[in-house]
């Protein structure tokens, strides 16, 4: 191999630090190295033609540039060895800058290191091999998982796009959490008012498969070509012919079902369609409410039903679903305040949470929008709200912000004496986190214009006394302990993951924080990526977040699937793992540790079994490579005797 | 007779240093830590010498090293030849006079088989014959063989002279050292004292009774076309090596096996080629560049190493290659007996009642 | 000048690409100085860390050995460190049984932002180093006690440059 | 062996191919035999010389076995069938083409300690055993030896005397040894100094010849023909005759048993240069206990700690 170092100055960067001339003199040394310079600037467009022109003339088949971080400038100097003519992974870098100028400085001992990083990536470089990325066709259909308002807006950009999409939505109806809002802040127009008409496009779009009532069952493939198992759970009345018209539940005689839309605050029947805006608008038998499936009798709806769509023996059934890109947009669960004994939640009936009250307040909730406590039926007189329920709370592991609360509770407060002029409302709170746009004028109208009552302080205890409940807290701006009676008090439960959502990350291969929350690809610029390629993330499944950042996550992910749909095929990275099959031995270690799946058998014509990449859905971490005990699994860019050849550069 | 001289048991490690003054003296050695752990070792003051116990390893590496810098090379950097450096290589060696003491008639014996290929065929290897003419070899006459040993099956005997330079008689309280060739008179003119005519007498009886004995079962010396006609008998040598391990230990104990590799060890510009001991129980023995392997296992690896010492080697030199130490048998994990396969050779006619 | 002939001690980094490396470039661009003994190797993750690379770079006499990935849950391929710090545990606890000193060898987990804190891991151990001195390596002093008839000087020490250099012939 | 031998009677036709022990060249040793004919029952053995594992014979048997009904039996002593369980666990035997006869062992012989406790020098002509005592005859006279006194190292520390794992147990139960994992040994390397352990390994590994039969005798080196040792690409040792290049084989066999030896000290037992290579794999499970409380070739189920992980293991 004929190799050409390029020392850069960097200004003085390096310079002033490091005898850069010493170091290029001193790589003439070494093996291969017919060329060896140093220069000021050498990622500038002058220094990459420096390299270029050194390429020609010297014949170079490979190339060392010393000068800052390669995750600074690889991609710069592979891009300019490659116009060259050279294979982009016949280029090492030695980092010599934040590595070595910057940290230190002895200018003898500074040299002395560049010039054995110099060896260390002229050695390695004497063991690369050019690489080249494959091409795989691209499956243009996208798997949206959950219908909240991210994957709704999701799914609704990729169809406006003309992609096939595929939704599936764990619960009968789409909508998630928005559809259980009454009101949305900071502009209090109506939740189902804003969600329903995308909801109904959902329905209405042709290039949409929904798949309500349904779970992702297994993933398997890679970015272009996925292949999804979805298992549609039983709902013993045939969609197909089901038309909503809501006679079964009239009639259904089992009216003391637990009303989960609302909940858990009224009943409903047992065979039901959750919300009046349901999409799809069907119903479903709550197979343990049910009268029929408890003593085998009864059948009332399938006697009613005018079009014959209810099967008792209906089953789960599966279905397989190939797409190209998934969109995660599974939402979130809301706090159970129960680790707040002193709270009262769950025992004493007039201590609801936030989402509860927002179905008292809902026009088509249990109390069809009338303000009433549960336990009595009476209006409120004074409402406390109490925040930081399950938020920034290490003592039950919820250190985080959940984002909203602070917005729903003056939300929420202001609708109260919107529907209740007279009630007094009262928040305990810790800090006012309302940075949107307008969220600060809102809470500040709250406090001004409708004179709730903000107290800085954590709630200690609530208890009852009579028919009220005493809500004991401290004012920590009084430095006062204080006690509130209340008719009603309101817990503002924070965000937590939604349940399940670990399993499914399993299922997708993709990484989530000890809080359950996936993790995006880059905090900052890579927001609704994965570290799994294909796989993205929109809304709260991310971490908190309010509905405007939902509905621009959902299109933001959108917009990464239709930017990777855009091309037919898909270029991959080849710095993955190859099997040298004539050394594989078939123990299958590989396969078992791979985080990816990217590995699997194949079995040749002698019967052997031996590993086999998945080039596509490798990722490169080099797991296996560690792993192999003959070492037939090579991670390439980084095999064996490349890192062995930078080590025995440095001592042997 | 002729040249024979009496090295009492209380003169030895005096003998062995004088020895030393003027050349490298291997001597069988118990370990420090394992005193019954005998291995050739070279002679230095305090070590436990074991005339009496047989060495686990042959004497092969005083000859021909485990491994060993055939050449040395440096590649100069010089920008002003095409290749972009000039090579330089140092083959230069200085190989001292040795002295291999002590060690059994098999052991001597074994570097027959050695000389036959590296000094008397097409090629004489430089680096062999140096060390060769330099190294005179003294050996006991046996009196302990074991269940392994089976050197009169291949024509030899535990008093063999051949390819010892002189030989060591014990004797209660010491050894007679009797040379058997030039170099051997040499050596012995350097030690010991002169004989009393009881001890030759005694020594001469000794020679004699060693020189009867039958160390081992018939003769394993004409299995050529016994072997060749067995070549294709899968079952029989499944039969004999389905229990083989694979490993290199017969090969490595082998006072024969002379087979080797040569491998480059480089390191940025310089290195060694380096010779060092193969095994044609190894895999990588007869793996070609294709990937392609035509002893894919240790049925052919096995019947290979059979063939080579009793057939492919007699027909080629006219001898067997092998001296019967018996190291492979004794040694192996398994027991694996060559002296069993190569008897069973010959096939049997039915008897019929 | 000669980086092979010198008395500088070595340590050997094996870092991850997406953090310690980063938090190595972190703690350059934050000027934070570090004794010069650190020569880094980039790997993707600590799961491609082979343990054997530590036992071989220790008993070829490296001075000191530094492996460096993601904090645990935080891997790029969320898993890789939990594997590999198993693996290094294990090697960490087994290399005083072969006469290689532990304290030579040394893993941890610092984030792409953690210069700080690289900084002062590369400090603690450089001293750490300083205090040993030296590594013999193994094998690499050990008298061989059949030196054979050699041709040439036994390739034993490895280090061929150390025996003949171009200048030497 | 009335037992073995009438057990191997009654269901030889069920059998492809049996594998135990027979008396090999001399009557002190024992040699694995593979017999395949009714009448060559007879020669089969089972006493404290029969120390080979059967076990590494079988990935390799089992792939080029046809694939019939007939079983292949395998003797294993208690020991033994930690390493079968451990090829189970791994996917390299089918646990259901083995008919496996599980032997209670009160120990092994160690051929050296033998040698050393034997007054005298004759060739032995027959051996015999009788509880736990060999009697050993030869032209000098009769000898009796115990058991005990002459036991493999391996065989000192043994806490697996009875089969875990068997389609039949012939013999009674023998106690343990030891209860608990025994390290003595490998304790007694650790409490040298630093430099002295050092010091040690390489004039133990000086002696290695690179023969590999420690390597080939290892029922859990699966490699085989492809082992890392050999490599050229990649290139982690060289062909040098050198301490650091035999450490560094030795090293590779141990780091790949660690947390999957079993122990059996086949290793140790084969090496020809008595090298205690058993010591280094000792070692590995040593850390294996402490760290996973992790013992190989126990559970067909577990899964080898360094094959898993698990998140909310703190301290390391």
């Amino acid at each position: 191999m004929r190799i050409g170092v390029f020392v850069c100055q960097c200004g003085t960067n390096i310079a002033s630090t490091v005898d850069t001339g010493a170091v290029a003199q001193r790589a003439l040394d070494y093996p291969d190295v017919v060329f060896a310079t140093d220069y000021m600037y050498t990622c500038s467009e002058p220094g990459q033609q420096e390299i270029q022109k050194a390429i020609a003339e010297h014949r170079l088949q490979g190339v060392v540039v010393a000068a800052c971080s390669p995750r600074m400038h690889e991609a710069t100097f592979r891009r300019a060895v490659e116009k060259a003519g050279l294979n982009r992974y016949m280029f090492e870098m030695a980092n010599i800058r934040e590595h070595v100028s910057w940290i230190g400085q002895d200018k003898g001992a500074n040299t002395l290191k560049a010039m054995e990083l110099v060896r260390m990536a002229v050695e390695k470089l004497r063991r690369n091999e050019p690489l080249f990325a494959s091409e795989v066709p691209i499956n243009k259909r996208v798997l949206v998982i959950g219908g909240g308002v991210a994957g709704i807006q999701a799914a609704l950009d990729c169809a406006d796009a003309g992609l096939d999409v595929v939704l599936v939505e764990r619960e009968q109806s789409i909508g998630g959490k928005m559809a259980k809002l009454d009101k949305t802040f900071p502009t209090i127009d109506c939740s189902s008012c804003i969600l329903g008409p995308k909801m109904v496009d959902v329905a209405q779009k042709e290039n949409i498969t929904l798949h309500a009532y349904s779970e992702v069952e297994a993933v398997s493939g890679y970015i272009g070509n996925f292949t999804v198992k979805i298992r549609k759970k039983a709902t013993y009345v045939d969609w197909d012919a089901c038309t909503g018209c809501g006679l079964c539940m009239e009639k259904c005689p089992s009216k003391k079902t637990v009303d989960r839309f609302n909940e858990n605050l009224g009943t409903t029947s047992a065979i039901q369609i959750p919300f009046p805006q349901a999409i799809p608008k069907k119903a479903r038998i709550q197979k343990d409410a049910c009268r029929y499936f408890a003593t085998g009798k009864c059948k009332v709806c399938q006697k009613i039903c005018p079009t014959n769509a209810i099967h008792y023996d209906m089953e789960d059934r599966e279905v397989v679903e190939e797409v190209g890109a998934i969109i995660v947009a599974t939402g979130y669960d809301l706090f159970d305040p129960a680790p707040y004994g002193e709270y009262g939640a769950g025992r004493y009936p007039d201590v609801i949470t936030g989402i509860q009250f927002e179905r008292i307040l809902s026009a088509s909730g249990p109390f069809g929008g009338h303000v009433k406590r549960p336990s009595d039926g009476k209006e409120p007189k004074d409402i406390v709200f109490v925040a930081c329920v399950g938020s920034r709370d290490k003592s039950v592991d919820r250190p985080y912000c959940s984002g909203i609360c602070c917005m729903y509770i003056a939300k929420q407060a202001i609708l109260a004496r919107d529907h209740l002029p007279g009630v007094q409302c009262y928040v305990f709170y810790m800090d006012i986190r309302s940075p949107g746009k307008n969220y600060d004028e809102f809470v500040r109208r709250a406090i001004e214009e409708y004179g709730v009552q903000y107290i800085r302080g954590r709630v200690g205890k609530i208890y009852p006394r009579g028919d009220r409940m005493v809500v004991q807290g401290a004012d920590t701006l009084l430095g006062a302990q204080v006690e509130v009676e209340a008719d009603l008090v309101v817990l503002a439960t924070g965000v937590e993951s939604s349940r399940g959502a670990k399993e499914l990350a399993e299922k997708l291969r993709i990484s989530y924080d000890q809080y359950g929350f996936y993790m995006e690809s880059h905090p900052k610029l890579r927001p609704v990526e994965t570290n799994t390629a294909g796989v993205y993330l929109a809304g709260a499944c991310q971490g908190p977040k309010d509905i405007p950042a939902s509905v621009a996550q959902g299109s933001a992910a959108a917009s990464k699937v239709l930017a990777l749909f855009a091309r037919d095929t898909i270029a991959t990275d080849p710095q993955v793992a190859g099997v040298l099959e004539s050394v594989c031995i078939g123990c299958g270690k590989c396969l078992s540790v791979c985080p990816f799946g990217a590995i699997q058998w194949k079995t040749l014509r002698d019967g052997s079994r031996k590993a086999e990449v998945l080039e596509t859905v490798c990722q490169g971490c080099g797991l296996c490579n560690a792993t192999c005990p003959p070492k037939a699994i090579q991670l390439k860019h980084f095999t064996d005797d490349q890192i062995l050849a930078e080590l025995d550069a440095l001592c042997a | 007779m002729e040249k024979a001289v009496f090295l009492p048991d209380t003169e030895l490690h005096e003998a062995l240093a004088a020895l030393s003054a003027d050349a490298q003296v291997w001597v069988p050695a118990g370990d420090a830590s394992k005193p019954d752990l005998v291995r050739f070792q070279r002679y230095r003051p305090g070590l436990s010498v074991r005339l009496d116990a047989r060495s686990l390893v042959s004497a092969k590496e005083v000859l021909f090293p485990r491994s060993e810098a055939l050449l040395r090379f440096v590649k100069e950097k010089d920008l002003s030849v095409p290749a972009g450096h000039r090579l330089h290589v140092d083959d230069t060696r200085t190989v001292p006079p040795a002295v291999v003491f002590g060690c059994r008639p098999c052991d001597a014996r074994g570097f027959l088989t050695f000389d036959r290929v590296f000094l008397q065929g097409p090629y004489r290897d430089p680096y062999y014959a140096e060390r060769r003419e330099k190294t005179t070899f003294v050996s006991l006459v046996c009196r302990d063989a074991d269940g392994a040993c089976f050197c009169s099956a291949v024509g030899s005997g535990p008093a063999d002279p051949q390819g010892s330079d002189a030989q060591l008689i014990a004797l209660p309280d010491g050894y007679v050292l009797r040379a058997i060739t030039q170099r051997g008179a040499a050596l012995v003119e350097k030690i010991g004292r002169g004989p009393t005519a009881e001890q030759i007498q005694a020594a001469r009886d000794m020679l004699d009774q060693a020189g009867r004995e039958m160390v081992g079962e018939g003769s394993l010396t004409a299995m050529d076309a016994a072997f060749r006609a067995r070549f294709q008998d899968a079952a029989f040598w499944h039969g004999h090596i389905d229990k083989c391990l694979s490993c290199g230990l017969c090969t490595f104990v082998c006072p024969t096996c002379y087979c080797f590799t040569i491998t480059d060890e480089a390191r940025g510009l310089s290195g060694e080629r380096i010779r060092s001991w193969d095994a044609c129980m190894f895999p990588h023995f007869t793996l070609e560049a294709s990937g392609h392997n035509p002893r894919p296992s240790k049925v052919e690896r096995y019947r290979n190493r059979v063939g080579h010492k009793f057939s492919y080697f007699v027909s080629k030199y006219g001898q067997v290659a092998c001296c019967g130490c018996g190291r492979c048998i004794r040694h192996c994990p398994v027991s694996v007996d060559i002296r069993a396969v190569v008897r069973d050779l010959p096939v049997q006619e039915e008897v019929h009642a | 000048m000669d980086e092979k002939n010198d008395k500088q001690l070595r340590i050997v980094g094996f870092l991850c690409n997406w953090c310690s490396y980063g938090g190595a470039d972190t703690a350059g661009v934050c000027r934070f100085k570090q004794p010069p003994l650190l020569r880094i190797i980039r790997i993707p993750c600590t799961g491609r860390m082979d343990p054997l690379f530590v036992v071989k770079a220790l008993a070829q006499g490296a001075d000191g050995v530094l492996v460096s990935g993601c904090h645990p849950k935080d891997c790029h391929y969320a898993v890789g460190n939990f594997y590999a710090r198993r693996r290094l545990e294990l090697v960490k606890r087994f290399l005083p049984f072969v006469g290689l000193d532990p304290r030579r060898f040394h893993y941890t987990w610092v984030s792409a932002s953690e210069g700080q804190r690289w900084q002062q891991v590369v400090s603690e151990f450089s001293a750490v180093i300083q205090e040993l001195g030296p590594n013999p390596g193994f094998g690499q002093d050990a008298v061989t006690e059949n030196a054979p008839q050699a041709v040439s000087s036994q390739g034993g020490a490895g280090d061929t440059e150390r025996c003949i250099s171009p200048r030497s012939l | 062996m009335k037992t073995l031998h009438s057990h191997l009677e009654d269901h030889f036709e069920e059998l492809e191919l049996v594998i135990g022990w027979e008396i090999g060249f001399e009557p002190l040793r024992a040699t694995p035999a593979f017999v395949r004919r009714r009448e060559d029952l007879a020669r089969l053995v089972w006493n404290p010389l029969c120390a080979p594992n059967l076990s590494v014979y079988l990935p390799q048997i089992l792939k080029s076995a046809e694939k019939t009904e007939k079983k292949v039996a395998v003797c294993l002593k208690g020991c033994d069938t930690r390493s079968l369980t451990a090829l189970i666990q791994e996917g390299f035997v089918d646990r259901e083409r083995l008919h496996v006869i599980g032997l209670p062992c009160p120990g092994t012989v160690d051929p050296q300690a033998l040698a050393q406790a034997r007054k005298n020098r004759a060739p032995v002509t027959q051996v015999s055993f009788q509880d736990n005592l060999l009697i050993l005859h030869s032209y000098e006279g009769t000898e009796e030896i115990p058991l005990d006194s002459v036991l493999a190292r391996r065989c000192r520390r043994c806490r697996q005397p009875n089969p875990l794992l068997a389609d039949v147990v012939l013999g009674d139960p023998v106690p343990a040894r030891c209860d608990a994992p025994s390290f003595a040994h490998v304790e007694a390397v650790d409490s040298l100094p630093l430099e002295e352990r050092r010091a040690y390994w390489e004039r133990e590994l000086d002696r290695c010849l690179r023969c590999y039969a420690c390597r080939n005798a290892c029922p859990l080196c699966v490699c085989r023909d492809r082992c890392l040792a050999e490599s050229r690409t990649p290139k982690w040792t060289t062909q040098r005759d050198s301490v650091r290049d035999k450490f560094l084989f030795h090293m590779i066999h141990a780091l790949h048993l660690a947390g999957r030896c079993t122990e059996c000290g086949e290793c140790e037992r084969v090496c020809p240069v008595g090298i205690p290579v058993a010591l280094f794999k000792e070692k590995m499970a040593q850390i294996a206990l402490d760290l996973w409380d992790y013992q190989a070739g126990v559970d067909p189920a577990a899964t080898p700690p360094l094959q898993t992980f698990d998140p909310s293991e703190t301290g390391i």
